[in-house]
């Protein structure tokens, strides 16, 4: 099959994201399940458009993360969907929060410097969970004694946060002006540098 | 102070600012101002104050509970009050980390800065004593921010869920198969012949491959045939001389090889060809 | 919630299917997710109907098993998503090339006249590779102690290498030229893609 009906390409490709074990990419789908059928990425893009419209009012979402599409529950499901699981959701403590924001917002940062905005040392249980689920890794090292690692945060960060990109997160903007509003007349700069 | 277990004490964890209800009634003011007027059970005010995620955090809910601006960091007042919080951790003896009392030496050093009347002869630039830590608070507060709204974005496993269908069971995996190239097939064959040249007793003398494909496809005819087939049925006039001679040929070499046997009645009549059959159990079961 | 729109119970009820870790059966979605939500058996088997007819031209489908509801891609969709879990088989060995050379070049033939040639006995291994291949079979017996198989290539092995006929394979006098690695103008092909 050379030629496929655009009827014909919106289930394959609506059919291949419910059943790839994970978040698959426009390139992806291209590489296999549309390999030979010639379809161009303008038509694809189309069809993945008409099916994220086709799913706005179902009980699935077609959802595009960092990695690729993929079908999620709508959030405002969630209370009734959770009843499936014996377990509840993980919950994850400020320390641990607190870390991963760091690494997200400050990237690519060491151990030692996360410490030194939090004022406590980093325990080493945090970075090991926070690499167990994927979320962080590191990415090099940092040339000063001790050549620490260097954290950043990973595609499966974004996918589990449901984002595409990591700008998407709560803009940084956000608490760099709210610190500015607080600046005395010129008195103390916020040091933007480290801000970002 | 060692940072708390990540999942059981996590309401506790959050409890100074984020979510004031379940704590509500230990941690007010006033244990702050008096802690000698009120009784605080000792395992909750270890809960309390373990819930602090360092002094940068208890600075900050100082501040903030008097509703200081921190750019204005009222350094005196701050610092009284984050000493006696030192003093009720180190009464009850819980493991108080260094940054607390790193944190306590910081403040009294800008304490002592700031009551020292300026000299007369001081640089006019000279910097503000509380600059460093009110940079400091601010970006600890930026990132404590953060980390709530990380904590509130629609998060999997709690806001949503992943959907997935099943593969209907007409669909396996494809193994792609390694290509051999007839090169390849032609070099193994030859590389074979050399071997076997090194042995005296083998001699691959050089045959007509449409013979052989011949005697496959006549093999191939037979098989399952119980009844014998007629010669001539071997033969496909279409294919003309050449390929009457090679199935000849074919079937000469299949007798010879005792493949197939020939039976006919009388001279001159129907040729009738059968695959050799099995002598009855004399060989044994077949082992393909 | 103890009142539902109908609207609202198909998308949690498409949702829990969806995101459900195996089928799920009515009770056990009565049990769950619609527990407090008074839905009668009859109401959500109207729905499981409709969902049933929603997905009908779409490419998944909603699907009753033993054990329950769940969706499954479409069945003519297979050949297609089968590709996102290509593998690639390793590559053959030398001892398998040689027996295939000897049936290509010697057949009928039986494995104990190819092991004669070879030296070393042939593993049953390869002869169900080739045969799974579909480049070997079985033509015949020879009447000898054992009725050991004979073998012979088939039609695919010579669609595979594009010869029309056996005897299209290189002579042994080609084999000099071919020693020295040059290849033939146009007579012997290196396999490549289209061959697939």
């Amino acid at each position: 099959m050379a030629r496929i009906s655009n009827e014909q390409l919106k289930q394959l490709v609506e059919a291949a994201i419910f059943v790839a074990d994970e978040p698959i990419s426009a390139e992806r789908l291209q590489e296999t399940v549309l390999l030979d059928l010639k379809v161009s990425q303008k038509r694809l893009k189309a069809i993945l458009d008409e099916l994220q419209l086709d799913y706005r009012p179902r009980g699935v979402q077609l959802i595009k993360v960092a990695s690729g599409y993929r079908f999620q529950s709508m959030d405002s499901l969630a209370p009734w969907l959770s009843k499936l699981w014996q377990e509840q959701a993980p919950r994850y403590s400020r320390a641990l929060l607190e870390t991963l924001a760091l690494i997200a917002y400050r990237q690519p940062i060491t151990r030692g410097e996360i410490e030194d905005v939090r004022g406590v040392s980093v325990s080493t249980h945090i970075i090991k969970t926070l690499s167990e689920r994927g979320w962080i890794k590191v990415v090099g090292h940092k040339e000063v004694p001790g050549r620490p690692a260097l954290y950043a945060t990973t595609k499966a960060f974004l996918d589990y946060f449901s984002l595409g990109h990591l700008d998407e997160l709560p803009s940084e903007l956000d608490f760099t002006a709210l610190a500015d509003t607080v600046v005395p007349d010129g008195q103390i700069k916020p040091d933007s540098e480290e801000l970002h | 102070m060692s940072e708390p277990q990540d999942t059981q004490n996590d309401n506790l964890t959050r409890a100074p600012v984020q979510q004031p209800l379940p704590l509500a009634f230990v941690h007010g003011e006033a244990f702050l101002e008096r802690p000698e007027d009120l009784y605080i059970p000792p395992d909750a005010l270890e809960v309390i104050l373990e819930s602090f995620e360092g002094p940068l955090d208890l600075l900050l809910y100082l501040i903030r509970k008097q509703k200081f601006d921190i750019a204005s960091l009222p350094v005196l007042q701050i610092t009284r009050q984050y000493m006696e919080y030192v003093e009720v951790m180190k009464d009850l003896k819980l493991e108080l980390a260094g940054e607390y009392l790193l944190m306590a030496a910081i403040l009294a050093e800008i304490k002592s800065r700031v009551l020292l009347p300026k000299r007369a002869d001081a640089p006019e630039d000279e910097e503000d004593p509380r600059a460093e830590l009110i940079r400091r608070l601010r970006e600890y507060e930026a990132i404590k921010q953060a980390a709530q709204e990380l904590d509130s974005l629609p998060r999997q496993e709690r806001d949503f869920f992943l959907a997935a269908a099943q593969t209907s069971e007409n669909c396996q995996p494809i193994r792609i198969l390694p290509t051999v190239t007839l090169q390849e097939l032609v070099l193994s064959f030859q590389d074979v012949l050399t071997r076997a040249a090194a042995f005296e007793h083998h001699h691959i003398k050089r045959e007509a491959l449409s013979t052989r494909e011949r005697m496959s496809a006549i093999l191939e005819r037979l098989e399952g045939e119980a009844q014998f087939v007629a010669f001539q049925a071997l033969f496909t006039v279409e294919e003309g001389r050449a390929g009457v001679v090679v199935t000849f040929l074919a079937v000469l070499e299949l007798v010879k090889e005792s493949l197939i046997e020939l039976v006919q009645a009388a001279p001159y009549t129907q040729i009738h060809v059968k695959a050799c059959q099995p002598l009855e159990d004399a060989y044994g079961t077949d082992l393909e």
